[in-house]
């Protein structure tokens, strides 16, 4: 069993996935509270990556964030290294490919938080970033839990992606899922086998254990 | 010490559609102490409040707490809620559903210690009977433990302005009563403006030094208590402040020496003497009159200061629990409010003849 | 109508020519469905629809053959493939003079090759680093691509600065002016392999024959050789020409 | 440009998406609403297709629907050919594949219904169904927004499931993201970026109007 | 054609943490007709009406309506609340946010037809004037509309029970005035066991058949609403029934015969004579007296019917709008209401000397 794919691959997921909920909290609340009317256009973009074969992406993100790309430019003179074929590479295009998982769920639930409550807290004296920790986040809470469990599920599985500004090196870039791909792609079906089954059970468990504090956690509601 | 006076001149509308469905256009002062807001449903008084702590913008208008603006459309001003210093009662209460009573309450006190925020919230839970009940979420309280929990988060900030939207409207008489006194206590301590939103005479009764009355979005009254609820000028607020009897009538002739004019009921022929008013012989007229008001007598009573004794016959009398109710035909219908000891005393029944005595001052003249 | 026709990648730009030939001799349109051979390999077993499979790799119709989900005797090895070293043109190693040190060079400091496990250009391009002496030397520098494709995109754009890829590809359009390439010496690694089969659920035996027969042509090898396909001298064994 | 890919993509997608919305609502609402205590674990096993690489999911897919399979053999009994490698594989495959995204928003979403609401629709007299069909379904409308959104555009850019149990047959399985992934693998980048970009361009135009009337349509709160 | 007899024996708790926090164990028959369910806050008449709704289910016991067990803990009965025919009046309303008014009433007329169904709707909603307000959602309405729609749904069904949980609170006096009317006869047409909560003494006046009072989650007393809100035997009901003197007392002595005993006033030495009770001399008593059951004379009456006569000195005097409140000190210090003539005519001031006069029926035990 290939234990050091496995463990990389929890740490990107847990990494893109935390990431990702820091970054949909201010474009969430954005999206969903903001001023300018043309916000929907955003909104559609940050759902794009999605319609895009991964593999497809993942060679146009490989292009921009390559050795020729300013950006992979940029990244080489501040960190001495390259960008692409590094976890680094690896963390930042999964961000990009799971974004629409994390933004979409977490503005649904910004959008349902009874405004009455913001106003409330306004009216006591709240900052809005005091209003948003204490009271639209928690509110939010079961949106930001779909939020968290899709991007990290969804990193978890991606390959097409991670493959391509990856390059499957093992121990840095190599995922248990790419791992699983070589394996039954090279007919080995007992490894893959054996290490879906592997996958599957640790996300089932983890998955569970989520969802069965979600529904502890969060009883809120309007009260009667 | 005292906080500066509330200004506030406002024009907000409402639509519906492409109508306008309501519009709010009020000029109002209001200055340290409770300054009651009274009017009926719909006249825009929870409206006037949102303008006032930040969270509905009026279309035009100035809004200032002494030398703070807190919003001026022409100087392009318009301070955010939580910059305004308003504590405020939502008629909704609006309590935070994921917080605990006690939560809920110290939610404002950011400023302080937790040590501090901890006793003024137990404090204020304590003299409102409902910290037995801090733990509980607003899912677990009853209507009433909610409102005080609600009324006791606005309280326990130190607002320069409290707007209160009908806080006590969901208490019984005796928790009512005593939050009335903590509010007085409250406010003879702090004197800050207070516009206080309320329908219940009794809480008028108890906390009002003056009184705003608003009707479709206008102020049609202000002054002391008595002078605007007693003495409705208006059809709706008479309605609202209860006056049971509300009777058309057509001027017959003004007596200017005296400073009354005489009137006939629309329906039956009594007529009536009532204050002057303006208004020409011949015009339509509405009276106001309270049940309570009115006497009975079963015999024609003379050498009365009274001048309006109207015949009549009890159509029906319906006992309340501290008083009569008499229906009293006379052309119009009246109603009547007399003491039980008092329709014992007269042997009243129904489909006797009785005599309504009325004093002019009693009769008020109400516009549409 | 159309006959089915799954064929590995890098044939892609050999087949698409042969099978214009073959529509314009006798007339019958072939779709050609590209991808992994493995893929392939696994959908046939469930049933896929397809007439002919053309293989990068010997092993999946000889095992198909072996499952009897191919019809016997019709397995054709219709090329070797050949592998090249492939250096992007703004590098300016001088690949035809260094050869092999080529990817030993520090400007060198990623190769793409095609993923050794799964992927037969991949694992003669391991195989030939082995044979030239290098592999302990650029292990550390090999990346892998799913296939030889992906081996080819990781170094055309310039991500790896050298590949080992398929002269198939390095003669394609897309690469054959935009680099500088070495062709490995073919005995640096076993052959790779390459072979066609007929499959037993075909619903057009005769016109799988007859498309069978006519990549077999002298004409058909011409142009799979003009593509960087060499052609192996046939055996009765894997079931040539009857 | 590849007409015929781009529309069986979206037929493809339209089709799964609707599918998925009709079977997200009553399974979401057993596991939002349902009294056994177990359901997070059903929670857990509907996300678990996002975990494995979409390849690998295809392959086991293929096995499970290919013509040895007893389902596959059944289908084939009932209509006359094979489940894989037609249209109606694809459908069946890319709905497991993008359960996950539907269900999990539209579960968020009808946690966040105010009870009492259902309360108060029961007392007067409506069965479960008039309930949610006029009362849970349009309060959580955004949340079938986002799922709708979520798994048409997953359903578009996916392609290694489909890739696996579909067989890239063209007009039959061959989606656009497949014909994408095929152009980009012979290096026809022209091509590869022109099916993107009408990809792209199409999918912009399509969300950005979804997105823009989800704004419109939605207004409702529990009352002030 | 009248509907049976709803009756309900329930016991119901509610726990917080490990700790059980409140408990309701009632029995109670609902007549057809208004029944008013009166208690202070947190007494438990919401919940009440949630197990009758079947919305909360009860730890045990049976309701029925009729024949019809609508819940029965040990036959293992439930129905759900679409089956049991019971309209219900949130206190919190519960409109349905995106839904118009219009279509938050005739929600529940689903089996009408669709000219029936708005027909029916535009009726209740005119009477209940809100009919200008029909295409507005609930966000659009002010709290006394919301109220009025709340209600509107609820009547407007064909219910066998009615629920109606402080449906008039946030209403002014005229609108609220003419609901009761509307109410009023709704009932007389239906004759519907209704079950009405509600802290106002005005609409138990204008409503009320009987009373329920429910303390802590008990019935503590049944009957007419004089009977009940006018001599309660507890304090809770007491205060919640508005009783301003509560006052601690010491029995001296009983005189059976007379059914009467003197007792002395905890503060002060002011002896009273009130009604006989269960009580022994020495035992500490409560005593309730109504501001307005107390008169105040500036000379010792004599010749008077009345017991009671206890001299004091007037603390203060506070106008209210229809009435004085004067506070008197006799020992114990006494709130008396008085009429702003008597006011007048008596000349009274601060500070000077009065005689109270009270009736020994005035005074009222109340058990804590
Ligand atoms: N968002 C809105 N859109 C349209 N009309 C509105 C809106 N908000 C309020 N209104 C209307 O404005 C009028 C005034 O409402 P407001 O809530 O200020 O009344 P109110 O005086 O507080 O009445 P109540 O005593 O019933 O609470 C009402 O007729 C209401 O229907
Ligand atoms: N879910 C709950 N969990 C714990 N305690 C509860 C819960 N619901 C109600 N209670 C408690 O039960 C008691 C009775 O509540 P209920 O709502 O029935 O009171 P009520 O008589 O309607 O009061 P009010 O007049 O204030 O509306 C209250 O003290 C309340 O705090
Ligand atoms: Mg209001
Ligand atoms: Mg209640």
């Amino acid at each position: 069993m290939n234990l050091t794919a496995l463990l990389l691959s929890l740490r990107l997921a847990a990494l893109v996935s935390l990431i990702l909920l820091l970054i949909s909290l201010p474009l969430g609340s954005w999206l969903a509270f903001g001023k300018w009317r043309g916000r929907f256009l955003i909104e559609a973009v940050v759902s794009l990556p999605l319609v895009l074969p991964p593999t497809v992406l993942g060679f146009y993100l490989l292009i921009a964030m390559g050795s020729r790309s300013p950006l992979g430019r940029l990244w080489e003179r501040l960190f001495g290294h390259g960008l692409v074929f590094t976890f680094e590479g690896l963390v930042i295009a999964s961000l990009l490919y799971s974004l629409p998982f994390a933004v979409q769920p977490v503005v649904a639930a910004f959008r349902g938080v009874d405004p009455k409550l913001i106003q409330a807290s306004a009216v006591l004296g709240a900052s809005p970033l005091r209003t948003f920790f204490r009271i639209i986040a928690p509110l939010a809470f079961p949106g930001l839990v779909t939020a968290f469990v899709l991007s990290f599920a969804h990193t978890l599985g991606e390959f097409g992606v991670v493959l391509m500004v990856g390059g499957n090196l093992p121990g840095i870039t190599r995922t248990v899922s790419i791992a699983i791909y070589d394996s039954a792609q090279s007919l080995d079906y007992a490894s893959a086998n054996s290490m879906a089954m592997v996958l599957l059970g640790f996300a089932f468990l983890a998955l569970s254990i989520v969802y069965a504090m979600n529904r502890r956690v969060w009883t809120p509601w309007t009260p009667r | 010490m005292t906080t500066p006076t509330l200004v506030a001149q406002i024009r907000k509308g409402f639509r519906s559609g492409t109508l306008a469905s309501f519009a709010l256009d009020v000029e109002i002062d209001v200055p340290p102490g409770i300054t009651i807001l009274f009017g009926p449903s719909g006249a825009g008084k929870s409206t006037l409040l949102d303008c006032i702590a930040g969270l509905t913008r009026p279309d035009a208008g100035r809004i200032a707490s002494g030398d703070a603006v807190l919003f001026d459309s022409e100087a392009g001003i318009n301070l955010p809620p939580q910059r305004r210093s308003a504590a405020y009662v939502f008629q909704s209460l609006a309590l935070f559903p994921h917080l605990s009573a006690e939560d809920n309450v110290s939610y404002g006190l950011a400023q302080l210690s937790a040590a501090e925020r901890r006793a003024c919230t137990v404090e204020i839970l304590e003299s409102f009977r409902v910290a037995s009940h801090g733990r509980h979420k607003p899912g677990e309280l009853s209507g009433g433990e909610r409102q005080r929990v609600a009324l006791a988060r606005a309280l326990v900030t130190s607002p320069r302005v409290l707007l209160l939207d009908e806080p006590l409207s969901a208490l019984d008489a005796g928790v009512k009563f005593e939050i009335l006194e903590d509010l007085r206590g409250w406010n003879a301590a702090r004197r800050l403006p207070i516009l206080y939103v309320t329908h219940s005479r009794e809480e008028v009764d108890a906390l009002g030094e003056r009184v705003i009355a608003l009707d479709h979005g206008r102020v049609v009254a202000t002054g002391a208590p008595r002078e605007v609820l007693d003495a409705p000028r208006r059809l709706r607020l008479a309605q609202a402040a209860g006056f049971e009897n509300l009777l058309a009538a057509t001027v017959l002739e003004l007596r200017q020496a005296d400073g009354v004019m005489r009137v006939r009921l629309e329906t039956g022929d009594a007529e009536l003497e009532v204050p002057l008013a303006h208004a020409a012989p011949g015009d339509s007229v509405r009276l106001a009159i309270r049940a309570g008001d009115i006497l009975l007598a079963t015999e024609r009573p003379s050498g009365l200061s009274a001048r309006n004794i109207l015949p009549g016959k009890i159509l029906s009398l319906e006992p309340r629990s501290t008083f009569v109710t008499a229906r009293v035909d006379c052309g119009a219908t009246f109603a009547v409010h007399l003491t039980p000891g008092a329709c014992r005393g007269l042997e009243l029944a129904e489909g006797q003849n009785v005599w309504m005595i009325l004093k002019t001052h009693s009769c008020h003249f109400v516009q549409e | 109508d159309e006959l089915r026709v799954a064929a590995a990648s890098d044939l892609q730009f050999a087949l698409r020519d042969l099978s214009v030939q073959f529509q314009k001799k006798t007339g019958h349109t072939v779709s050609i469905t590209y991808g992994s051979s493995g893929n392939f390999y696994s959908q046939i077993e469930n049933g896929a629809p397809f007439d002919l499979f053309f293989s990068a790799d010997i092993e999946y119709p000889r095992k198909l053959e072996a499952a009897g989900l191919a019809e016997p005797r019709t397995l054709y090895k219709y090329a070797l493939g050949r592998i090249v070293i492939w250096i992007p043109g703004d590098a300016k190693l001088d690949l035809a003079k260094l050869k092999w040190n080529t990817l030993v060079d520090p400007a060198v400091q990623k190769i793409a090759i095609a993923n050794p496990a799964h992927a037969p250009y991949g694992r003669a391009a391991v195989a030939a680093l082995k044979t030239a002496g290098i592999y302990e030397k650029v292990a550390t520098k090999l990346v892998y691509g799913e296939n030889i494709s992906q081996a080819a995109q990781f170094v055309e754009s310039g991500n790896a600065q050298a590949g080992i890829v398929a002269l198939s590809l390095a003669l394609s359009p897309a690469m054959r002016d935009k680099g500088k390439r070495w062709e490995i010496p073919a005995d640096a690694h076993p052959p790779i392999e390459q072979a066609a089969i007929m499959l037993r659920s075909s619903t057009k035996k005769e016109t799988a024959r007859v498309f069978l027969d006519f990549v077999k042509s002298q004409e058909s090898q011409k142009i799979l050789a003009s593509y960087g396909f060499q052609i192996p001298l046939q055996d009765d064994a894997a079931g040539g020409r009857k």
